[in-house]
């Protein structure tokens, strides 16, 4: 019965080849007779052939049935290399190029290129990855790499002979951009966005803008005070006109794709109308104008999380004077409805208690994900007591403890009992190179340089402190970096070389004692300190991982979003149209993020003002003399691109509405009847693939 | 079934274009050595593997088939995986009926960023067909 | 698993409970049986044997006496049950060592082959390390609520130690390290206060609980005054958090208490006097059992001011 | 290698001998033998002073484990084994909890145990012990007094283990001889008490 089914499976592979042949016509101009394939063999210097005998395989190409020509070249992807190929598809007759090199994720595009100047239709091409898969992973078996290579060319010879002409469906691009996330990054992409003439809109999940960096005090290392560089472009963005800014927002849905993103937002139940918003409802010169007569009469009071809890705010709040929009926000989940901000608001009518979420539609061309970061739990490291001991505080408590806008005034007091510690340890990688499971491999990169930062704000503003550092290494790679801890270092802060292994508590003073190895005194120490404050690790926030799904954007094992290429694409995304900016792609400190900010808001304004993209034709096609109707297929299609339609004589048939289609092929693999055609990954070219790599083997 | 002396496993893997053939070309930036028994076929997603792609690769004498797409909820095309992984699961009960062992039959998750996972996948798969041996197929089609 | 075979248990002795503190061997099989666990002799169990020295000479003879050990309890058909944290490394370790590791476990039983049945020592080459048992300590057992729990504990008390303050130590091989335990937290675990206060004591935080005793890892015999000024460390911490006794699960780090202060009174002329009571020997007092009966005569430093507070 | 300077006088010789680390002190092959004994990652420390921070012994005396860790890593075979340091550990893990490259130290200390052990560097305490569980199957064994005490408080007098039943004996002597630990155990024991 086995064998039955084989059959059965040939047959069809036959019929489908016919039906291509029949169909062919509508596809590509002229359709040839018998296929004529030209095989590349690229050296990559010796990546390649350090690894597999080229010439080897160059000769078993020429043995191979369609192979009209073969030949090696040391970089097929220079551009004399690329010539070789025009000159060969010309002089040669060729139907279709085989480039065996490396990955077709790099080089394909350059291949397809040089196949359409020779003058075949760009999707005459095929690659074989010999790199990659091959001569890289390989590197000590010579006789198995070069084996596996000519299999290789061998199946790609396969599907080039049955490639058809395709032309690429060109769609246009929506000229609008979305960001999702204002923080530095978000901020930043929006203003090069906006300013570079693009309606940008720019969603925040919390009630105001600023992000990370609003919370900071100081920046490294030229120590700008961070509101004061920060508020000025808070403020641009809240008054460009191409800005649409929509904070208390998150993405709900996303549907769509490079050009044409459907995204629908949820637009969480503020409680409060903007002046806009009321003009809307027909409340004239209504609405919030932050005047705060609202916040002293709300009886409910809970900690602001801005100021990391260590301030309180009501159910009725903004998170600091500077905020963008100035605009309060109720937290439903608090607020006991008494009216009392109502009242006061009076006839603003500002506040409305009943309000509900509400689901806003965008079509947009790119987008923009800058989604930022969380800290490190660092009490999930027991031994250095964070929410044990009172005095052990985090980087980001810290922050607001010495910012004059933070909850003492910029006064650094201990916790306990409100002293000015005069002793102060600096605790690093507290949960970053941390191989246990239970804190993050990575380096998160920015601790080193704020915690030099830190001592140098207490050396500054406390009489006699000591600044304790506990460090592994020291890591100031950046411009003026290693001269800021230089004059740290001059300022009078002490380095101790060693992790620290555990804080105790003395209960009587809630002094703390560190303990760790001086590991260039070689001794270890048991160092008394009035407060500790651990650069935690950081970790992608909250919802980075709903969000990214969202757009279908892969990450990393440690949860960052994956870049295109680390190197050559580190903006891009596996999603087209789609890029990242900031710390969500991997820690990095508030330059390099405005840089990858700019640079993804440039990456993200380029199809737009081009105007319209080229989609890569995967389409589904239905071969309707073998489509039954019976629309299992329609329901498979996670895009609703297929559809039943009935022809003359009632017959019923799926229908591809190719706008919608993403060429996945979950139709095509399904199909009971084969009737569906997935360009460029047809049944039968698949199936030759197989075929070639199985029985054609000259082994 | 004990292998032949001088016998290869002949393998085929099919795999998505986004998830695991970039993982196994991370796999060969990072130079992570691992067996050179698989032949690959790239399709955009595995969701577009045909049941019949792997019956044809078995009654051409494949010993053994490695499909491997994305992780759960990770995608490109939202759920072809989980299709996929519908499919090769009813699949391997009909191989079972077919005398083929469903061991030869396997699928994976591996990201774009797992590249040591990939290697990883390609020892496993082989070192199970070198043990299950030559596919009765094979025998039987020779 | 316990569960399944209800609460019966395999009792590993060791060497030091049952051979210079029996009063904790008294009071394990008493009053376990009170918390509805049955203890059964293990017939020709030996020392477990001592982590820190063989673990120093030969890690194989330590898998393989250990091994031979564990045997004895799958034979039996029961989880093993024990009371020192010595003990508890090499056997629960060990147990759980060879459960994971082929290689080693084919390296045991290939020794194992050769060793006497514990039914009938003429037979030979029936033992086996099967892997089919758990190692658990007594302690673990009264904290576990599905077993025991503090609140079976309080209800069987007939003597509450109301009054007295007792300093825990926890011991090393109880609780790490921690990712081949399954005890939680290991730096300010709080279990055995609990289990203290189900006792009706005062369970009593001092500085660096958690330091070792120093009697570990062979120091002790290789340099007394070493381990003795550790463990002096840790009186000194205790005697400042005015505690009127110490509790630990394990008899050597008792052993090292309560004979230490003997020998740290010769060698650094510092007399504590700070009584040392096995959790065991606790329990014991609180379940009714005499002092006598506990022989807690056999301690070093004299117990009676404890003692006083509660009789 | 260390070069001798062959001076007259073997003070000054000594004081100002040559103290360079040469690549030739170091073995690789150590390193491999101490991860197959003691089964951990131990290649991977990367010197962060953890686990001395965490050691109750390095406070009190010259024991450093890091120390330890790195002579592993660089292969310094000699100079691990021979330092009486070694000997300090007293395995509470508190630097194997802490590690953050999730090293267990303590277990190289007990595989580094092991190899000075096969050289015969090992104090005679850990002997004794081996000779007395050859003896009785017990490290800490029973004695009148005690026996008197546990059939007092209706104990038996000896405990239900080797003690109550020797003839178990022989099977712990079979495990003990398989690795010839107490012919080892009398030689060394016999040298030191030859010595002094």
């Amino acid at each position: 019965m086995a064998e039955a089914k084989g059959k059965a499976k040939a047959k069809e592979t036959k019929e489908a080849r016919e039906t291509k042949e029949t169909k062919a016509p509508a596809a590509s101009p002229a359709a040839p007779q018998k296929a004529r394939i030209g095989v590349f063999v690229c050296h990559c210097g010796t990546n390649i052939a350090g690894s597999i005998d080229v010439k080897g395989v160059v000769e078993y190409a020429k043995t191979l049935p369609d192979v009209a020509y073969a030949e090696d070249y040391q970089y097929v992807c220079s551009t004399p290399g690329q010539k070789i190929i025009e000159k060969a598809i010309k002089e040669k007759k060729l139907t279709g190029t085989v480039v065996a090199a490396c990955s077709p994720r790099l080089h394909e595009p350059t291949f397809r290129r040089a196949t359409a100047e020779g003058g075949l239709n760009p999707f005459r091409f095929e690659m074989a990855n010999i790199r990659e898969q091959n001569a890289w992973v390989h590197m000590h078996d010579k006789e198995s790499a070069t084996d596996k290579a000519k299999d290789a060319v061998r199946i790609a010879v396969a599907k080039a002979a049955l490639l058809q002409d395709l032309t690429p469906k060109s769609v246009t691009v929506e000229k609008t951009a979305l960001v999702v996330g204002a923080g530095i990054a978000g901020m930043q992409a929006a203003l090069d966005l906006a300013n570079a003439g693009i309606k940008t809109y720019l969603v925040e999940k919390l009630p105001t803008i600023g992000g990370r960096m609003s919370q900071l005090d100081k920046t490294f290392p030229t120590l700008d005070c961070s509101q004061c560089i920060l508020t000025p472009k808070m403020v641009d963005v809240g008054r460009a006109p191409n800005i649409n800014l929509m904070t208390y927002t998150e993405v709900d849905a996303v549907e769509g794709f490079i050009g044409n993103f459907d995204v629908t937002l949820r637009k969480k139940a503020r409680g409060v109308l903007s002046t806009d918003e009321a003009e809307a409802k027909g409340i004239v010169g209504g609405g919030c104008n932050g005047c705060g007569d609202c916040e002293p009469v709300c009886p409910v009071i809970k900690p602001n999380p801005f100021e990391m809890g260590m301030k309180p705010r009501k159910a009725i709040y903004i998170y600091h004077p500077q905020v963008v929009p100035l605009l309060y926000t109720v937290d439903f989940d608090t607020c006991i409805k008494c009216g009392l901000c109502v009242t006061a608001c009076g006839e603003k009518k500002a506040i409305d208690l009943e309000m509900k979420d509400e689901l806003v539609k965008l079509k947009v061309g790119t987008v923009v994900l800058a989604l930022g970061y969380d800290i490190f739990p660092v009490e999930k490291k027991r031994e250095w007591g964070y929410q044990q001991f009172e005095n052990v505080v985090t980087s980001l408590e810290f922050e607001r403890l010495i910012c004059a806008s933070g909850p003492t005034g910029g006064h650094l007091i201990r916790p306990s009992d409100g002293q000015t510690p005069k002793r102060v340890a600096f605790v690093l990688c507290a949960g970053s190179r941390d191989n246990t499971g239970i804190g993050k491999p990575y380096c998160s990169r920015f601790c080193c340089m704020y915690s030099l930062k830190h001592a140098h704000q207490i050396i500054e503003k406390i009489p006699g402190v000591i600044p304790y550092i506990m460090y592994m290494d020291i890591r100031s790679f950046g411009k003026m970096y290693e001269e800021f801890y230089y004059r740290i270092q001059d300022e009078g802060a002490k380095f101790i070389r060693g992790r620290v292994a555990n804080i105790l508590e003395d209960k009587a003073t809630k002094n703390l004692h560190v303990y760790a190895e001086d590991t260039m005194l070689n001794r270890p120490i048991d160092l008394e300190v009035d407060m500790v404050v651990l650069a935690a690790a950081v970790q992608p926030a909250s919802d980075t991982d709903r969000t990214r799904k969202l757009f279908g954007v892969s990450c990393s094992q440690d949860g960052w979003l994956l870049e295109a290429h680390p190197k050559l694409n580190p903006c891009g995304t596996t999603t087209a149209g789609v890029f990242v900016a900031g710390v969500c792609q991997g820690p990095k400190d508030i330059p390099d993020t405005v840089a990858q900010a700019e640079g993804a808001a440039s990456a993200a304004s380029i199809p737009i003002h081009i105007g319209k993209v080229e989609l890569e034709p995967y389409f589904a096609q239905c071969i309707e003399e073998k489509c039954a109707g019976c629309g299992m297929c329609v329901n498979l299609c996670p895009y609703s691109a297929l559809s039943l339609v009935e022809k003359e004589g009632g017959k019923k048939v799926m229908q591809v509405t190719e706008a919608k289609c993403k060429g996945c092929g979950t139709c095509g693999g399904f199909c009971p009847g084969g009737a569906i055609w997935m360009q460029h990954f047809a049944t039968p070219q698949v199936v030759a693939q197989i075929d070639a790599f199985l029985t054609g083997g000259a082994k | 079934m004990a292998a032949p002396d001088g016998w290869k496993p002949k393998i085929l893997g099919i795999v998505c274009n986004w998830c695991s053939y970039a993982g196994a070309d991370l796999a060969g930036s990072a130079r992570t050595q691992y067996p050179p028994d698989i032949r690959i076929v790239r399709l955009m997603c595995t969701g577009r593997v045909d049941p019949l792609f792997i019956m044809k690769a078995f009654m051409d004498g494949a010993d053994g088939v490695l499909v491997s797409g994305c992780h759960f909820g990770d995608c490109h095309y939202l759920e072809g995986n989980y299709k996929a992984a519908k499919r090769m699961f009813l699949l391997k009960s009909v191989l079972k009926d077919l005398g083929i062992e469903d061991k030869r039959l396997r699928m994976t998750f591996v990201s774009a960023s797992e590249g040591a996972k990939w290697a990883k996948v390609v020892e496993d798969v082989v070192k199970t067909i070198n043990t299950l041996g030559p596919s009765p197929i094979a025998a039987f089609s020779k | 698993m316990a569960e399944a075979k209800g609460h019966d248990y395999a009792l590993f002795l060791g060497c030091i409970a049952p051979n210079r503190y029996p009063g904790c061997e008294a009071s394990a099989i008493k009053c376990s049986r009170k918390l509805g666990i049955n203890l059964h002799d293990m017939k020709g169990a030996s020392c477990c044997p001592a982590p820190g020295a063989f673990g120093s000479i030969d890690l194989n003879v330590w898998y393989a006496m250990a091994a031979r050990n564990v045997v004895i309890a799958e034979k039996m058909g029961m989880d093993i049950a024990l009371e020192c944290n010595g003990c508890y490394k090499s056997i629960y370790e060990v147990n759980e060592k060879l459960k994971h590791h082929d290689e080693l476990r084919d390296m045991v039983n290939e020794v194992l082959k050769t060793v006497p049945d514990p039914t009938d020592p003429t037979k030979k080459g029936t033992m086996e390390f099967k892997g089919t048992i758990d190692v658990f300590h007594l302690v673990e057992l009264y904290a576990d609520p599905k077993i025991c729990g503090p609140d079976k504990i309080r209800e069987n008390v007939v003597r509450p130690l109301t009054g007295t303050r007792i300093g825990v130590h926890y011991g090393c091989h109880l609780i790490k390290p921690k990712k081949e335990r399954h005890l939680g937290d290991t730096e300010n675990p709080m279990w055995i206060e609990e289990l203290v206060a189900a006792l009706g004591a005062e369970p009593v935080q001092y500085r660096k609980k958690m330091q070792c005793c120093g009697a570990g890892g062979g120091v002790r015999g290789y340099d007394l005054v070493h381990a003795l000024d550790i463990t002096n460390e840790k009186l000194i911490n205790l005697h400042e958090a005015k505690v009127d006794a110490v509790t630990e699960s394990c008899p050597f780090c008792q052993l090292q208490f309560d004979r230490g202060q003997i020998e740290i009174k010769e060698k650094f002329g510092k007399m504590w006097g700070l009584p040392v009571l096995h959790f065991n020997e606790l329990l014991g007092l609180a379940f009714g059992m005499s002092p006598a009966e506990l022989a807690l005569d056999m301690h070093a430093i004299p117990v009676d001011p404890f003692l006083k507070k509660i009789l | 290698m260390a070069k001798a300077k062959g001076y007259s006088d073997p003070k000054l010789e000594a004081k100002l001998q040559d103290r360079y680390y040469y690549r030739e002190y170091s073995h690789p092959d150590f390193t491999k033998k101490v991860h197959d004994l003691a089964r951990t990652v131990n290649h991977m420390c990367y010197q962060c002073g953890t686990c001395t921070g965490s050691c109750v012994s390095a406070p009190r005396s010259s024991y450093r484990i890091r120390l330890f860790m790195r002579r592993q890593v660089l292969g310094l075979e000699d100079e691990a084994l021979t330092d009486p340091d070694l000997w300090l550990c007293t395995t509470c893990y508190s630097c194997t909890d802490r590690c953050p490259r999730d090293i267990a130290p303590t277990d190289v200390i007990m595989a580094m145990r092991n190899f000075a052990y096969q050289r015969g560097i090992v104090p005679v305490n850990f002997l004794k012990t081996v000779q007395l569980i050859y003896q009785s199957g017990h490290g800490v064994p029973n004695n009148d007094v005690n026996r008197a005490v546990r059939t007092k408080i209706g104990l038996p007098k000896d405990p239900p283990t080797t003690h109550a039943y020797p003839e178990f004996l022989p099977g712990i002597r079979q495990i003990l001889d398989h690795w010839k630990v107490k012919e080892q155990a009398d030689k060394i024991v016999a040298e030191a008490e030859k010595h002094g």
